[in-house]
């Protein structure tokens, strides 16, 4: 026999044979789809987007890489969560607050856990839930898109911990802040385009759609999350719309305004914080569509799609349990017994 | 109407016990290692809370109209004994939901949740009603926070966590994640 | 955990009996240490209760003095089966009726009514008086009494710059984002970053005057 | 004063009632339950191990209590724990035969090979279902101590050829290693027995050799050695009968070919350690 | 109420000094470190995180209190020669409220505006496990004097703790120190650390660093006690000298 | 078919087929070697008992160790030569077994002793049976269940359906396409006897559509008189399972715990047939098998008649030897087959091929915690929830895991193979099943 004597034989246990999809080869792609809206936002809010989102990736590749189990940073999740924090936060956000949402996001919504796998809560978005609790006036100061490319959108380069100067002329509200207290709708096209006001990344609604669709050919996240998001906020919003429609946008106006997208494609289809079943993915999207929905029209926030993503992944737990699947040949027993 | 619905999402949802007012804390960081502890001890919860506000409404009727500054003491005692009550009541009718809730019912005399319906019902003047759907919202939002905690705790049976962060801690930052998801809720039916 | 074994041990060979409690010593402890705590909390009570009041009505005059300008004398108008009036009828206990409070300037003038409300805001209710003259319809002053808004955010609902917005608006008070419109007779300025709990003043405000308007109304007719 | 007088009444009025309810529960409705479970519970270690064959340490107090347990059965306390629970209950503390789990492997990576190069998951579980590990000898230590994880007690470790070492004092002989190994290389033995054979390969004669230099060749010079009855060759391999070894010398090491067959040197230190700096020397003379 | 017992095992003994008996000093030391009823032994948490959204609450809390147990463990471990087993508790209770309605109703007489912070929570300190734990465990079967100094301890590592978490969360949520400013104007409060979801993270972050200190110990024991380093993990892949047959 | 549903069976993966390397290389009968290790246990159920000793000389197709009971086989010797040991020996499972080492005579003709050739038309169902057992078959698929035993249902359970599994689902895999397109009259009679055994109403031969000329071969030489057909089947991992064929055939799912046959079903390999008919048609038992030795690290791949107890360097030695970067040997396909650790190991009646993978293919061991992707929950053709299987099993929680029903899991690698994290949860379950199965034997 041939052997090469040198070389050991190797046992490995079955099966033998892998298919290509890997967990950084998954994050990796998502970061690369990721990308246009990164250059959307850039387009739309100018060098201030890049800075943002900048600094929430240093942010969370730091503390992955201090506190981490180390060698995870190329598992590129975090760089995952990075950029998404960066794309909810609004372009005058000083960068040393995306920074330290980044690193909350982390540090106590991922590695307290023991790190990728085992976090309960989108990390992404407790960071921003976490941002938006200690900084509520820099997360709503809203400043409208367009102007010059290389003028910043904001005090972004404010000291750390000191508070931003606020400048009044470049904000705007947002189109659910117009409606909810203004009752003014905002054109659909603005809304699908995303040259409205609003977080950096939500803006342009059919771009995150195209992404999110390639995203699911590919298999790298579960379209029945954002399909059941999107059709509840869809049909909830239009029954309400139905009833005043001066009061309440229409259900296209629900579904295009605010980061309902965005988050339905990218941060609800998270499957660390989604249920396993797709039973229960359906009953995650469409709990977070109906919160959504309550929580704009009758809460005291225009928008809700954070904690609606939020208060669900507190529910995955539960959903899993709920919706395991039948084993193969158990339900006959249990009709035959 | 419109009132009592408030109250009820208010005590439920907004104000929620445990994760905005900070009550019953004991039980919730204490005794929600499984699902099915939690929804137990939740309901006995939500028992007594029922029956407290009831027992709050008459008393402050009655008697502490003349002595407002026997208050607290008035509720307390009223609290463990009506704790008490209930236990052997329970035990005697029903062995079957004694075993089941029973345990949990001397633990909640020293749950700060209910003194503090008590006191809170007292100070804003709800009327017997109004208390009643009061105990209801709050043991129905110390119930969804327990079993929301339990499930979470169950789940994560399984994860790797540091050991810094084992035990109290993780429990106390997941307790604040779940807050601030609550904090969606705010202004809920607060008709702006 | 060997601690635990070398803790202080009696040795008792026996099995304890089981011991019924004796009644009337469990009787004699509770009841006598009831008593006791009454006593030791009444004596307290005593103490404390002179300058707990004083503050209370203090608390209470100080607001008043406040959204009415400094009256030099008040009345309490006590609503009773649909009617102001300052003097209810001897059997019902005035404790239990809603009240609001008419200010007198030193020459005997009417200033103005101070009116109390509670409605839920943001976090929760938020508790205010307000200064109001029903013959102009003209707000003199609100305070804010108790909220328990977001600081930072709501809480500025107490602050000078929103308070002091409202002495000489006229009802119905109408909230506008932008100080543009804030010459308005009706307009008053909203908070950024806190629009409900301002839109929540405004609105407890109106819904009062909505309340209050037809029963002053008719104290006006007869009473001025 | 009447408001003074009617605090006192209302207060001492309802500590009459609260204590005449509790009188009427004390007499009507309490399940009288012997003090002492609650300071026998409290005096247990508390771990809950189940190695004394009960449910959870209250289980043992309870019985312990009622007379039905020795306080000696009880693996993890301490002879001084033991003592003040016989003294607080006035009874025998039961001879301690204190047993502990033994590993019957002495095949670290020193001395035996390996056959394959075993990738995937490092657990001896996991490992044993590919190719029995890679390991040449099929019943040898796979080394990646499933048994040391196991170990609620801390009481084993892992020394630099990948073999468990018990630690004598922390070992309370729960289980949990022998259920552990896949290999089934843990037996709980009496703590004095200090005859052992540290070998589970049945493979018997000198084949064992090319795969592990201290295995058992079955060569039968132990039994010869040996008091009658205390070592018997069964399956290729040789065995020590607990029941017979406990007072027995160390006559059967003397002439072992490979080192096989051990004596403890001291019941309370961690002896394999010593025995494999032996046979090092002997390797290398 | 019976849990009581199993509320506060760990301290229901107390060490030997060195002298056989415990010394007064122990008595006292414990409560602020080694026993400390928040940090070690989790009692008392709700008033730990609802009234620590500033120094002023939170030292009012804790010295309110310190004042009851001191009180209580005083009237209790006087009296527990006289009270009966069974009316153990419920006395203890009378005796805690009683001294609750009296710090309720002096911090009102003297400190209105922070009483009205601490809202519901004076009234709380009733059913705080600390105190009825501290009089099961300890007052009940203690001398005057030891119960005294035990309650002392026991409410200074309470208040101590209200302190650390007050000053934390009002640097970071108010950028003060009872109320003087502490980075100047233009700080940027964190606002979350004065709404509930910050009450939780700091004392989450409190036991964070406990942990994390408690860990280098017991890698620098493990270091120290020399045992050869071995990574369980690790020594599965050392694989001999592989042979093919 | 007429009264048969078709629908497939759900979840299951598509792994790449890989069998161009020997689909089309026709079955060659490999040389003697010098000597072939024969263990005992080469079948599930009792190891056979030994009949000869050490020196004794043998004849090709002697028995040299007897079925113990009834779930048992015996075993022949498969060339002819002289007993040179009695011993352990590595077996492919991993572990040591007990084994007949017989030293090849170098220049025999290699001839058994004469015997009648059965005319099965004039034997008894009962005799039918006994001849199957006789002969040392079992089953060929893999799990070696001894045929006979599946040829006597209780009495109670009568059988309708005859399945032949030609599915042969592993990648790289080519014994049993090749048998179907080579020896189709064989497997036609194999199934005409078993249909005489069990007195069943028909014969369904279940084909993957990947093997058109398989389903052609056997197509072609289907009898008239009796209820035989072919079915052909979707392409995909694991349609050879025993499970999911019934299901792909019948429409209907084998109770979790019990047998095909309490639906009336018996299912059997295609070279287990075949090898029934070469009983009945030669009178030799069970002496040598059709392995299929492939993958990129083989030089020559091919399908050969191996003798039972070949050492697998021996075999690899036939095909060319082993490429340099070969690292890896596989007893069976790549999904399913036994990594081995020695050359030594002998091929027994059950081992369906011979894989030998390279360093580029032999997977990273490295692996991430669990994402809760869900796809191992869309793989489990047993409609698991291996996810939480795999949490279960990391954290030793074996009790639960039989909640979750473990036992129900058949190995079958889906899982492992689509987790992006590279868990190996197929190899978690065995390893829980065997503490389990330990756990327990220690509480009783
Ligand atoms: C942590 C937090 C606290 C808030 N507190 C208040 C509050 O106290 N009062 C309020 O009206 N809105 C509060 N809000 C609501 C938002 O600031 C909301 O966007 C705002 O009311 C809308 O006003 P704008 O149109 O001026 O942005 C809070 C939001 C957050 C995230
Ligand atoms: C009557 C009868 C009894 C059987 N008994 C068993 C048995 O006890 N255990 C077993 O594993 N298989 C038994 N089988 C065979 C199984 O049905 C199955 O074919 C065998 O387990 C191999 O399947 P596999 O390769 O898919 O694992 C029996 C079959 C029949 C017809
Ligand atoms: C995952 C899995 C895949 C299988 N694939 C095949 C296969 O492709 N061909 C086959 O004949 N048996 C396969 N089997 C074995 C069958 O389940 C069954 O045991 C066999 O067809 C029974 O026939 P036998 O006893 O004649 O081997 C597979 C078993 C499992 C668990
Ligand atoms: C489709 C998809 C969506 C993701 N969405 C998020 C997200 O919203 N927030 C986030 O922090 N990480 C996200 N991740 C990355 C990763 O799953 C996340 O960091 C884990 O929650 C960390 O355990 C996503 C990954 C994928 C594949
Ligand atoms: S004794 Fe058993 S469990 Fe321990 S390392 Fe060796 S093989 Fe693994
Ligand atoms: S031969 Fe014996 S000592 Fe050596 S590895 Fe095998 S079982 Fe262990
Ligand atoms: S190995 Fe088991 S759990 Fe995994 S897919 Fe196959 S049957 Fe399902
Ligand atoms: S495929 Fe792997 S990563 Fe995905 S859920 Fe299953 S075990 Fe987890
Ligand atoms: S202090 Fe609130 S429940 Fe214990």
């Amino acid at each position: 026999m041939n052997w090469a004597r040198d070389r050991s034989l190797v046992v490995t246990a079955s099966p033998h044979i892998r298919q290509r999809d890997s967990t950084p080869y998954i994050m990796w792609n998502v970061v690369g789809s990721l990308v246009p809206i990164v250059i959307a936002a850039t387009w739309f809010f100018g060098v201030s987007a890049l800075l943002v989102i900048a600094a929430a990736v240093a942010g969370a590749l730091a503390t992955e890489r201090t506190f981490g189990k180390g060698g995870t940073i190329a598992d590129g999740s975090a760089v995952i969560t990075g950029v998404l924090l960066g794309l909810t936060l609004p372009a005058g956000m000083p960068i040393w607050m995306a920074f330290i949402g980044s690193v909350f996001a982390i540090g106590f919504g991922k590695l307290i856990f023991g790190g990728l796998g085992f976090n309960i809560f989108n990390p992404a978005l407790l960071g921003r839930a976490f941002l938006q609790a200690a900084f509520p006036v820099a997360i709503t100061t809203w400043p409208t898109a367009g102007g010059s490319w290389l003028t910043l959108k904001g005090d972004n380069f404010a000291l750390p911990l000191m508070s931003p100067r606020i400048n009044d002329a470049i904000t705007s509200a947002t189109p659910l802040g117009l409606m909810k207290f203004e009752h003014k709708t905002t054109p659909l096209w603005d809304l699908m385009m995303g040259t409205t006001g609003g977080s950096l990344g939500e803006t342009a609604g059919l771009l995150i759609l195209l992404c999110g669709a390639w995203l699911a050919f590919r298999g790298f996240l579960n379209w029945r999350i954002p399909v059941a998001i999107l059709g509840t906020v869809g049909v909830f919003g239009s029954m309400l719309h139905a009833v005043d429609p001066a009061r309440y946008g229409s259900g296209l106006f629900m579904v295009f305004s605010g980061g309902v997208i965005l988050g339905s494609v990218f941060m609800a289809t998270d499957m660390v914080t989604a249920p396993v079943t797709n039973t229960g993915r359906w009953i995650f999207g469409v709990g977070i569509g109906l919160l959504v929905v309550i929580i704009r029209v009758w809460g005291g926030l225009p928008e809700g799609v954070m904690y609606a993503i939020l208060l669900m992944n507190a529910l995955v737990p539960f959903i899993n349990r709920a919706t395991q699947p039948t084993p193969f040949g158990v339900q006959k027993m249990k009709a035959a017994a | 109407m419109e009132n009592l619905a408030w109250i009820f999402v208010s005590s439920a949802l907004v104000n929620n016990f445990t994760l905005v007012l900070f009550l019953g804390l004991c039980a919730f960081l204490g005794i929600t290692n499984s699902i099915a502890t939690a929804l137990r001890l939740g309901l006995a919860n939500l028992f007594v809370l029922v029956l407290t506000a009831g027992s709050v409404s008459l008393l402050n009727y009655f008697i502490l109209e003349s002595a407002p500054f026997l208050r607290i003491i008035a509720f307390i005692v009223v609290i463990a004994s009506l704790v008490q009550i209930v236990e052997m009541v329970i035990k005697k009718l029903s062995p079957v939901l004694f075993r089941e809730l029973g345990i949990y019912l001397p633990l909640i005399t020293t749950n700060c949740a209910i003194l503090a319906l008590a006191i809170f019902q007292t100070n804003r003047n709800y009327t017997f009603v109004e208390g009643q759907v009061f105990a209801l919202g709050a043991g129905g939002g110390l119930i969804l926070a327990l079993t929301l905690m339990a499930s979470i705790r169950e789940k994560l049976q399984f994860a790797d966590v540091p050991a810094i962060a084992k035990g109290t801690a993780l429990v106390l930052i997941i307790a604040g994640s779940l807050s601030l998801a609550f904090m969606g809720f705010a202004g809920l039916m607060s008709g702006a | 955990m060997s601690a635990d074994t070398t803790g202080p041990v009696t040795a008792t060979g026996e099995v304890p009996a089981e011991q019924k409690p004796q009644s009337w010593r469990l009787l004699v402890t509770l009841g006598g240490a009831g008593a006791l705590a009454g006593l030791l909390i009444f004596l307290a009570y005593d103490w404390t209760r002179p300058r707990i009041e004083e503050y209370r009505s203090q608390l209470l005059r100080s607001a008043i003095e406040e959204v009415l300008h400094a009256p030099k004398r008040t009345d309490t108008l006590y609503l009773e089966r649909g009617a102001l009036t300052a003097t209810p009828s001897p059997a019902v206990d005035r404790a239990k009726l809603e009240r609001i409070y008419k200010g007198y300037s030193s020459d005997g003038r009417v200033l103005g009514y101070a009116i109390s409300t509670s409605e839920a805001g943001f976090a929760d209710q938020i508790g205010l008086i307000f200064g109001y003259d029903p013959a102009q319809r003209k707000f003199l002053g609100v305070k804010i009494l108790s909220s328990k808004e977001t600081p930072g955010l709501g809480d500025k609902i107490e602050k000078p710059a929103f308070v002091d917005q409202f002495a000489g608006r006229l009802a119905p008070l109408v909230g506008v984002k932008s100080k543009a419109l804030a010459g308005d007779a009706n307009a008053v300025v909203m908070i950024t970053g806190a629009t409900i709990s301002s839109r929540t003043v405004i609105r407890e405000m109106n819904n009062a005057v909505q309340r209050w308007q037809p029963l002053l109304d008719k104290v006006g007719e007869g009473g001025r | 004063m009447p408001d003074s007088l009617l605090s006192v009444l209302i207060l001492g009025g309802v500590g009459l009632a609260f204590a005449i309810m509790i009188a009427v529960a004390h007499s009507r409705l309490r399940v009288w339950e012997d003090p002492r479970i609650d300071v026998v519970a409290g005096m247990l270690p508390g771990v809950n191990c189940g190695a004394c064959g009960l449910p959870g340490c209250r289980g043992f107090a309870e019985k312990a209590v009622a007379g039905e347990i020795q306080p000696s059965k009880c693996n993890v306390l301490t002879d001084d724990g033991i003592g003040a629970i016989a003294g607080y209950l006035g009874v025998e503390a039961g001879d301690a035969d204190r047993r502990i789990a033994r590993l019957l492997c002495a095949g670290g990576s020193n001395v035996s090979v390996r056959r394959a190069e075993y990738r995937g998951l490092q657990t001896c579980a996991a490992a044993s279902t590919v190719a029995g590990g890679g390991k040449g000898c099929a019943w040898g230590c796979l080394g990646m101590g499933d048994c040391a994880v196991a170990c609620e007690f801390d009481a084993i470790h892992m020394n630099e050829f990948g073999l468990p070492v018990v630690d004598a004092v922390k070992c309370t002989a729960c289980g949990d290693c022998v259920d552990a190994c896949p290999k089934n290389l843990f037996e709980i033995l009496p703590l004095n027995q200090r005859l052992l054979v540290q070998c589970r390969s049945f493979l018997g004669g000198d084949g064992i050799l090319t795969e592990c230099a201290v295995g058992c060749t079955a060569c039968g010079k132990c039994v010869l050695d040996a008091p009658p009855g205390v070592v018997s060759i069964a399956s290729g391999v040789a065995v020590v009968d607990p029941a017979a070894a406990f007072d027995c010398d160390d006559s059967a090491i003397r002439r072992c070919p490979t080192g096989a067959i051990v004596w403890l040197g001291d019941t309370k230190s961690t002896a394999m350690f010593e025995q494999r700096e032996v046979l090092l020397q002997r390797e290398i003379a | 109420m019976e849990q009581m017992h199993g509320a506060a095992p760990v301290t229901s003994q107390t060490p030997a000094g060195p002298s056989g008996g415990p010394t007064a000093y122990q008595d006292l030391l414990k409560g602020l470190w080694k026993d400390n009823p928040v940090l070690v032994q989790l009692l008392g948490l709700c008033p730990t995180l609802a009234v620590t959204n500033s120094v002023m609450n939170s030292v009012t809390m804790g010295v309110a209190t310190l004042f009851v147990l001191v009180f209580s463990s005083l009237f209790v471990s006087a009296l527990r020669k006289l009270i009966p087993n069974e009316v153990r508790i419920s006395t203890y209770v009378l005796i805690i409220a009683t001294f609750v309605t009296i710090a309720d109703m002096a911090l009102e007489a003297l400190v209105p505006t922070t009483h009205k912070a601490l809202g519901a929570f004076i009234a709380l300190i009733v059913v705080n496990c600390i105190i009825l734990g501290r009089q099961e465990a300890f007052a009940a079967k203690n001398s005057i004097g030891r119960s005294v100094l035990d309650a002392l301890g026991m409410g200074a590592g309470f208040t101590v703790t209200l302190l650390i978490m007050g000053v934390v969360r009002e640097t970071l949520g108010s950028g003060t120190i009872l109320g003087a400013s502490v980075f100047g104007p233009n700080f940027e409060p964190w606002v979350i650390m004065v709404l509930p979801p910050g009450g939780f993270l700091t004392l989450g972050g409190v036991l964070l660093v406990l942990g994390w200190s408690r860990e280098r110990d017991i890698a620098r024991e493990k270091k120290r006690a020399a045992a050869p380093p071995q990574n369980v993990q690790v020594s599965g892949m050392r694989s001999g000298p592989a042979r093919v047959a | 078919m007429r009264l048969l549903r078709r629908s497939g069976f759900a979840h299951g993966v598509h792994p790449p087929e890989l069998k161009e390397l020997t689909a089309r290389v026709p079955i060659k009968r490999m040389p003697y070697p010098d000597e072939v290790i024969l263990p005992l246990r080469q079948h599930a159920g009792a190891p056979a008992k030994l009949v000869v000793k050490k020196g004794d000389q043998v004849l090709r197709g002697d028995v040299i160790a007897a079925a113990a009971g009834f779930v048992s086989a015996p075993v022949h010797a498969s060339a002819s030569g002289r007993v040179a040991q009695i011993s352990l020996w590595p077996h492919p499972d991993g572990s040591m077994s007990e084994a007949v080492r017989i030293v090849v005579d170098r220049f025999s003709p290699q001839v058994a002793r004469p015997r009648m050739v059965p005319h099965w038309e004039k034997l008894t169902p009962q005799e039918i049976v006994a001849a199957v057992q006789n002969g040392g078959v079992v089953g060929l698929g893999g799990a070696a269940f001894p045929t006979h035993v599946k040829l006597a249902p209780p009495a109670d359970m009568p059988v309708e359906t005859i399945i032949l599994n030609g599915a042969e689902c592993e990648p790289y895999l080519t014994t049993d396409h090749r048998i179907m397109v080579e020896y189709p009259q064989r497997v036609q009679l194999g199934a005409r006897i078993m249909l005489r055994a069990l007195n069943a109403k028909r014969v369904v031969i279940g084909i993957e559509r990947n093997k058109p000329d398989a389903i052609e071969a056997l197509r072609a030489t289907l009898p008239t008189d009796i209820d035989v057909s072919v079915l052909p089947l979707t392409v995909k991992y694991p349609q050879g399972a025993e499970k999911m064929l019934i299901k792909a055939v019948t429409g209907r799912q084998v109770p979790s715990g019990k047998l095909p046959v309490s639906l009336g079903v018996v299912v059997q390999n295609v070279g287990s047939a075949a090898s029934i008919g070469e009983i009945f048609e030669t009178g030799m038992p069970l002496l040598e098998r059709i392995v299929t030795v492939s993958g990129p690290g083989v030089r020559k791949p091919a399908n050969l008649i191996v003798p039972v107890g070949t050492k697998v360097g021996d075999l690899l030695e036939m095909c060319g030897g082993v490429t340099d970067d070969a690292e890896e040997i596989l007893f069976g396909g790549p999904m399913m087959g036994v990594a081995q650790s020695n050359l030594d190991t002998p091929i027994v009646k059950g081992t369906t091929g011979v894989v030998v993978l390279t360093s580029s293919q032999v997977p990273a061991a490295r692996s991430y915690p669990c994402i809760h992707c869900g796809r191992c929950l869309d793989a489990c053709p047993m409609m698991l929830n291996p996810s939480l299987l795999g949490d279960l099993a990391r954290t030793g929680r074996y009790a639960e895991m039989e909640k979750e029903h473990l036992m129900d899991c058949m190995l079958c690698g889906s899982c492992s193979y689509v987790c992006p994290s590279n868990i190996p949860l197929a190899q978690l379950f065995q390893a829980s099943r065997t503490a389990l199965r330990r756990v327990k034997a220690g509480a009783a």
